[in-house]
């Protein structure tokens, strides 16, 4: 069985093809480029429909010898063997489907970026690839090997197609997520040579079966435990990011060509989200426990804090950044809730907030394109010029701030359900960002579609002069045309999704619950 | 044994303390008998019998310090060969060996040389 | 006793070669407190080989060993400082600064 | 005698003896170079068709040398205002003190000898090369162009040929299996190294004779180039223990060569009953007296000849000596 | 003596094949016309250095074994760490090939058999059992590598980093041999394994205490690790780029030989009265540990500030340095392997950049990291070769940097306890190195080009650069390849004599 490879690797194809295009040959880049990702798409969501038939997802597991790092008499057969193995779950699939979704949109979205498309698509590949096997990996080394590869690939993405400010942005995009990974591998290090393994299902085991601790390589305390867990949630809180490190997401949000950065928020750092479910939740359940109430206490500070931020910026962009950083928190609410609820709404969360930011920052792209800024203090009363694009952008301003029946409720609400379970006041401190998150969501929206374009610094007191990023100062590029087949298409798919995610949560929960409940065992009810 | 050992070296020691002392004594002498009737003209640098021009401690041509250097290579050698030299009877056939080798490449150094031109005085 | 006599010299020029290698200005002088060192070395070895615990021959070995790559070191020392000498006419130290970020 | 004397217990009784001995030694060289020196004048002389000295102390001027010290001791001191002082009165000592102490490992007789240490042959050649610091440093100290660039030549001479030397010295130990001079002196005993080792002999008489910087090798003291080499500026006695320095040498070096290569004190085949003194006194005249005759014949060489001869021809020569003694001895020993 | 005949000499071969080429070479330098070209010189060197790994490779299987009164041992470690050597210096002597200063290259032909001299230096040290051939092939190593720093014999900074060099490695020298002077004592024989057996006999904790540190001193000079690595960025700065590629590599690899030969083989069980008492080594442990962490920092954050290439290259190298000294201050049963794959993957990643680096050179005329800017739109594949290099130094997964650092990572936390510290620092500092080597790669992909075009890469350099690729490639992604000539080696079990 080779199906997890190749839907990991399929995008290769696609590299290789692109290889042989010309540079100049725009067309035919952005044409190959959108083909190559269809594969993995179609693969995603073959797996996606037979898994609802209840087709075994295990039965894909794919282990090939890789590398044997000792071969030691005193050890057993199995010790320092890194396989190359893939392997999926209901958990798993989500994700991948998502990643699949938004890297075709992304790659349709691409025809915003106007230079150097080769080279683009090329880490654009390269970046879906290591979305996909970061899903896939069922091998700590290979999660990091792939998530490393991320990491490149934004960095290059970021650096070199972003906006007036590209290379800060993606400086800090690497110190963080390289502090972050840099934390991760030693916790990796680890576990790898206490347990001789770095398979997540050999991990379990021997960290939780009695009778395989015997099999350490060398004892791991239970304060080691907690270290290990609290480096893996700090490593993946930078990723996520929480509250105090999360100032690099402004900078790619903001500086980040759309496409990437639809990748960035819709994929990238639901990694974070499903990193702590899969290792915290699934390794360390116990400790899992004692970090509960600070994750959640982080989450509401990151939901408040993101969206009381999120209000005071008056650039669309910025807005959205903060705003990325509040529902994150809702992600990390959901997990400090520890129950089945709290986890289904993090995984709910973290989808709709994919597809959402996905949709929103499409739109941005579309509207910085158009306008060549994206200052809401220099838009307004786009209703008239962009009756479509208008449309879409109120859908996602709703969909942002949780209207229920669109996919941002079902996270909020099951995640909030959660922690109402198990700390209400936490949970009711929290709730308050929601209803900042309709105030930010619909004031800016509403002042681009409605209002009038004036230079409103007066009417908020006190504020000063945004930081301006590149587009925002550009001049408008084509005139102001509405939204056009070609765009729409990705914009409506994903209106479509937030409807069927928002109307139908069976869908994504379906495939979790049996996940979720294996853990909830691991917690011990 | 030791007191031949121990002697010898007295004995060295005592010629240099002879060497030194003659010329201290001598000089000592010469101080008592010799005139003592200094002018500048005296004490100026003879050269030819012009007057002397520039600093004299000019910079040497290179080829000094190159002799010195291959003098020093070549003078360690003979750390190796005379030991070797002494106890040549007890060492046999691969000794020679050894040490032909290490000729040879003493050969080699002085060819490198020679071809390098630092042999030239010129 | 006769041993730490010596290992007591050779501790001492020991240090001031170091402390002279480490301080000087001057190449020349630094390159002879170099010499100093292997010397504390040489007189160390021999020392040992003589009245160390266990006396061996080797240590006189190591001695000419020391010896004679003590002198090719010192060979390619002035070599260098000649080289150096004759392209920034200069053999302090601190003047060779020409390579710094 | 003496070795009843180096066996005794070392106390102050021997330094006090020791010195007596060194004393005399110092004397008889003293007397060795004063009349060495006429001697090569006379010698010179006589190749000359000249007569040589024949005004002070009879006929034969016996007394010539010993008026030129006498006067040399009465002359002036100066120094130079630009010299380096304290460095310009140590250059002579420098150079004249090891070779005194090379004396030291020189047996003249089996009986008459001082030193008896086993790396004689090394302790000599290490010894001998300090006097280039004296030379070096008192060209240097003069501050004199002459001075410096005699002093560098002399510097550059001796050391290039100190390596032929050592190495053709090398063929002699490998046959004699040690560095002590006695015992070289002791295998020797049925056939002169002379004779076993021609090649060696010769480039060892060669070198001597440019480490003596004599002629033909006296560049250092070229008079028409460099006026008088590294010494200059130096005057009176200063001067003079450059000069006996250099006639000390020629005594220790001649000595050298007869021990090495002359068999020392042995004597000529049946004429055994001649004391073995008489023998060494005659080796070493003759030898001295070639040294002589060799600076009367022979032209002074080029500088670069010079140079170009002892690491062109010489070092060659002597590497082939080893390894051919070395393989004959292995063969046919 | 007949025992010294009926040595089995062909366990020199590789030794053998390096002597012989080098004089080779010279006579043949020698003998050729002045106008001549010496480029042939250097690939036959190029091809000696691999012959050599080829029959270092082929004894592999053999067992250990040693000649000449064990001073000098044939076993795994010697095997592995000649094939390191050999591939450096061959992929070293490629560069030497190419090698085109401004000035003109008249000393090329001394470059390639000083290189071979230096090379055999380094193979006889990972061989040595005894301290006196320890020593002397140290010494060849370094003799020779000054006179290869200073080969530029008119270019100022050259003649400054040669008399650098000196003057560093004389100290070193001269402190390492004062510790050698105390083990001797102690012990009366020079050979490795006699010394460590005596040694646990011996009662003088202090003055073997003493000797440890002044070897370790010593040693770290020819690692480029605090407190002996000034004279890294000088010496890699003024020394012409093979040079500097060579003593980046072979010689790093030829200390860490050293390394654990000296300290390892001597110290492991003599007694000490640190907290270890049977074990001076694991007593001596936290110092090597606090030097380790202090190398990587230094390292990395100096590195930040730097504009030339070579001089960025020794600071990522000091830090690089710290991690196999972290590595070895673990002391865990990986601390040999670990350190192997890591020098061998240093070797090609680092020899890759300076390839690079060369060609720049030899046509700018400067190391400026501005050369490199804008490199990706005239030369795509060079830039991405070198994209790769940085990001294999870097440590990213997917290049055979990774995997090596993975390894270190683990022999630090396998212990009980664990080495968390340094594993933290070696994290950090590990970050903090991203800035540089992302610099570089900004420099290559983002940055429009000031310089006119470079040339094509001459066939010496591309070789290298393509090998050095492919193998920093091959060992990222199927380290197998690595790990299975590792295993022959059966973890060094005969390391201890």
């Amino acid at each position: 069985m080779m199906f997890l490879s190749l839907l990991v690797f399929s995008p290769l194809l696609g590299i290789v093809l692109l290889m042989f295009v010309r540079k100049t040959d725009e067309r035919m880049i952005q044409w190959l480029g959108t083909a190559a990702t269809v594969p993995p798409l179609i693969l995603a969501l073959f797996a996606f429909i037979q898994s609802g038939r209840g087709f075994r997802l295990e039965r894909l597991d794919e282990a090939r010898d890789w590398v044997r790092l000792a071969d030691l008499p005193f050890l057993t057969d199995a010790a320092y063997v890194i396989r190359y193995e893939l392997g999926i779950d209901g958990l798993s699939l989500v994700f991948i489907v998502l990643t699949a979704v938004l890297a075709t949109l992304a790659a349709l979205a691409s025809m915003l970026v106007k230079t150097e498309k080769k080279g683009y698509f090329l880490w654009l590949l390269a970046l879906e690839i290591g979305m996909l096997g970061v899903f896939s990996a069922a091998n700590f080394v290979w999660f990091f090997l792939f998530l490393e590869v991320t990491l490149v690939a934004m960095f290059l993405l970021v650096g070199k197609w972003g906006g007036f400010e590209r290379e800060r942005a993606a400086y800090s995009y690497l110190l963080y997520n390289g502090l972050g990974s840099a934390l991760l591998l030693v916790v990796i290090a680890v576990l790898l040579a206490r347990t001789g393994t770095a398979n997540f299902a050999l991990l379990h085991e021997m960290l939780h079966n009695p009778a395989a601790e015997g099999q350490l390589i060398a004892p791991l305390t239970e304060e080691g435990s907690r270290w290990l867990l609290g480096g893996l949630l700090l490593a993946f809180a930078v990723k996520l990011p929480a509250v105090p490190f999360h100032r690099w997401l402004i900078r790619v949000h903001v500086e980040a060509p759309p496409p990437v950065v639809m990748l960035h928020a819709g994929v990238l750092l639901k990694i974070a989200a499903y990193g702590m479910i899969r290792f915290g939740v699934g390794l360390f359940p116990d400790e899992f426990r004692s970090f509960a109430g600070v994750l959640a206490l982080f989450g509401v500070i990151n939901v408040l804090y993101g969206a009381l931020l999120a209000l005071r910026q008056r650039e669309l962009k910025r807005v959205l950044a903060y705003s990325s950083v509040s529902h994150m928190g809702v992600v990390l609410i959901g997990l400090g809730a520890l129950n089945e609820a709290g986890i289904q709404g993090a995984v709910f969360q973290s989808v709709a907030h994919g597809l959402i930011s996905a949709l929103s920052f499409l739109l941005v792209g579309v509207l910085a394109h158009r306008m060549g800024t994206t200052d809401i203090n220099r838009l307004g009363g786009l209703t008239k010029a962009m009756p479509l694009f208008s449309g879409y952008l109120l859908t996602a301003a709703l969909a942002l701030l949780g209207l229920p029946g669109l996919a941002g409720f079902v996270g909020e609400f099951t995640s909030f359900l959660g922690l109402f379970q198990t700390k209400p006041a936490l949970a009711a401190v929290g709730a308050l960002g929601l209803i900042f998150a309709a105030v930010y969501s619909l004031k800016a929206v509403l002042d681009i579609t409605f209002g009038r374009p004036r230079d409103r610094r007066e009417a908020v007191m006190g504020w000063r002069e945004p930081q301006a990023s590149a587009a925002s100062l550009g001049e408008p590029q084509g005139g102001v045309v509405d939204l056009q087949g070609k765009e729409a298409v990705p914009a409506f798919i994903l209106v479509a999704l937030i409807v069927a995610v928002g109307v139908y949560p069976q869908l994504l929960a379906a495939p979790l619950t049996a996940v979720v409940k294996t853990m909830m065992n691991g917690l011990g009810g | 044994m030791s007191n031949i050992y121990a002697n010898s070296y007295l004995i060295i020691f005592v010629f240099l303390c002879l060497g030194v002392l003659l010329p201290i004594g001598a000089l000592t002498a010469g101080r008592w008998l010799r005139p003592h009737v200094p002018s500048d003209a005296k004490a100026t640098t003879y050269e030819s019998g012009n007057n002397p021009f520039h600093d004299s401690r000019v910079q040497f041509q290179v080829r000094y310090y190159l002799f010195a250097l291959l003098f020093v290579i070549f003078d360690i050698e003979t750390v190796f060969l005379y030991p070797w030299a002494v106890v040549y009877d007890q060492l046999g056939l691969f000794a020679l060996v050894e040490m032909i080798i290490f000729i040879v490449l003493l050969a080699i150094g002085l060819i490198y040389a020679w071809k390098k031109k630092v042999l030239r005085w010129m | 006793m006769t041993l730490s006599a010596y290992l007591a010299l050779a501790l001492i020029l020991f240090c001031i070669g170091l402390y002279g290698a480490l301080t000087k200005r001057n190449t020349v002088i630094v390159l002879i407190c170099i010499e100093l060192m292997l010397n504390a070395v040489n007189i160390n070895f021999v020392a040992f080989a003589k009245y160390g615990a266990h006396p061996s021959v080797h240590g006189h070995v190591f001695a000419l060993f020391a010896i004679a790559v003590a002198a090719a070191e010192a060979a390619v020392g002035l070599a260098a400082l000649i080289a150096f000498y004759r392209s920034r006419k200069t053999v302090q130290v601190d003047e060779a600064n020409s390579l710094k970020h | 005698m003496m070795e009843q004397w180096l066996e005794s217990t070392p106390g102050w009784s021997n330094i006090a003896l020791f010195f007596g001995l060194g004393a005399l030694l110092l004397a008889v060289v003293l007397a060795f170079v004063t009349y060495g020196i006429l001697a090569e004048r006379k010698v010179m002389g006589f190749m000359q068709g000249r007569i040589g000295p024949n005004q002070v102390g009879g006929r034969f001027g016996l007394l010539q040398t010993v008026a030129d010290v006498l006067k040399l001791l009465l002359k002036e001191d100066t120094i130079p205002k630009a010299a380096d002082r304290p460095l310009y009165v140590l250059a002579p000592i420098i150079a004249f003190v090891p070779s005194f102490m090379v004396l030291a490992v020189l047996p003249f007789t089996d009986a008459f000898r001082f030193a008896d240490i086993g790396v004689g042959l090394l302790y000599y050649i290490a010894v001998s090369g300090l006097t280039t610091v004296g030379v070096v440093a008192g060209g240097w100290a003069s501050n004199n162009k002459y001075a410096l660039l005699g002093g560098m030549r002399a510097a550059a001479q001796m050391i290039s040929y100190e390596i032929p030397l050592v190495m053709s010295a090398l063929g002699v130990v490998l046959l004699a299996g040690s560095m002590n001079l006695v015992d070289i002196v002791a295998a020797q005993k049925d056939v002169w190294f002379i004779f076993a080792q021609p090649l060696a002999f010769l480039i060892f008489l060669i070198a001597a004779v440019a480490e003596l910087n004599r002629t033909p090798f006296d560049l250092p003291e070229a008079e028409s180039e460099l006026v008088a080499g590294f010494h200059v500026e130096y005057s009176g006695f200063r001067w003079a223990f450059f000069m006996l320095a250099e006639y000390v040498y020629l005594f220790a070096m001649a000595a050298l060569v007869t021990i090495l290569f002359l068999g020392g004190w042995h004597p000529v085949a049946f004429l055994g009953w001649i004391p073995g003194a008489v023998w060494f006194a005659l080796k070493f005249c003759a030898v001295v007296f070639v040294l002589i005759w060799f600076r009367a014949t022979f032209p002074r060489v080029r500088a670069d000849q010079l140079m170009e001869f002892a690491w062109k021809v010489l070092l060659p020569l002597s590497l082939v000596n080893i390894v051919l003694t070395a393989v004959v001895k292995a063969w046919f020993f | 003596m007949n025992d010294v005949w009926q040595s089995d000499w062909s366990m020199m071969a590789p030794e053998w094949i390096v002597l012989a080429a080098a004089i080779a070479l010279l006579v043949m330098d020698l003998a050729l016309p002045s106008d001549r070209s010496r480029r042939p010189l250097a690939w036959g060197a190029a091809a000696a250095a691999a012959l050599a790994m080829i029959a270092t490779a082929a004894m592999i299987p053999a067992g250990s074994a040693s000649i000449l009164h064990d001073t000098f041992r044939l076993d795994a470690f010697a095997k592995a760490f000649k094939f390191i050597l050999l591939a450096g210096g061959a992929l070293a002597l490629l560069l030497v090939a190419e090698w085109a200063p401004k000035e003109g290259s008249p000393h090329r032909g001394e470059f390639v058999y000083m290189m071979l001299f230096a090379l055999l230096g380094a193979m006889m040290m990972a061989s040595s059992g005894d301290l006196l051939t320890l020593f002397v092939s140290l010494e060849l190593l370094s003799v020779s590598s000054y006179i290869l720093a200073g080969l530029r014999k008119t270019a100022p900074a050259s003649n400054e980093a040669a008399l650098k060099y000196v003057i560093n490695g004389g100290i070193a020298t001269a402190i390492m041999l004062f510790g050698m002077s105390y083990v001797f004592g102690l012990t009366g024989t020079t050979n490795l394994g006699g010394i460590a057996r005596r040694l646990q006999e011996t009662n003088e904790p202090y003055m073997l205490a003493l000797a440890f540190l002044l070897l370790l001193i010593g040693v770290s000079f020819k690692l480029a690790t605090v407190p002996f690595h000034m004279w890294a960025p000088d010496v890699y700065e003024g020394a012409p780029v093979p040079a500097t590629a060579f003593f980046a590599v072979v010689s790093k690899t030829a200390g860490f030989a050293l390394l654990l030969r000296l300290l390892v083989t001597i110290f492991a069980a003599a007694p000490s009265e640190g907290r270890d008492p049977s074990s001076l080594l694991l007593s001596m442990q936290p110092i090597i540990t606090v030097l380790a962490g202090l190398t990587m920092i230094i390292g990395s954050v100096v590195a930040l500030r730097q504009r030339s290439l070579k001089r960025l290259l020794a600071y990522s190298g000091i830090a690089h340095a710290g991690y196999l000294l972290a590595g070895f201050a673990a002391m865990s049963w990986a601390m040999i392997d670990s350190l192997w794959m890591y020098l061998l993957v240093y070797t090609l990643m680092n020899i890759g950049a300076f390839a690079i680096i060369a060609h720049i050179v030899n046509e700018t005329g400067s190391d400026d990291l501005d050369g490199l800017a804008g490199l990706y739109r005239h030369r795509p594949f060079l830039a991405a070769a070198f994209g790769l290099f940085l990001l294999s130094l870097a440590g990213i997964p997917g290049t055979a940097g990774f995997i090596a650092k993975l390894h270190i990572f683990i022999g630090l936390v396998v212990t009980e306890p664990g080495h968390y510290v340094l594993a933290a620092v070696m994290a950090i500092t590990t970050v903090i190195s991203y800035v540089y080597y992302f610099n570089l790669i900004v420099q290559l992909f983002f940055r429009p080009t000031f310089t006119a075009p470079l040339g094509r890469l001459p066939a010496g350099l591309s070789t290298a650069v393509v090998l050095c690729a492919l193998g920093t490639l091959a060992i990222g992604w199927a380290p197998g390849l690595a790990y299975d000539m590792l295993a022959q080696f059966g973890h060094f079990g005969d390391f201890l004599p």
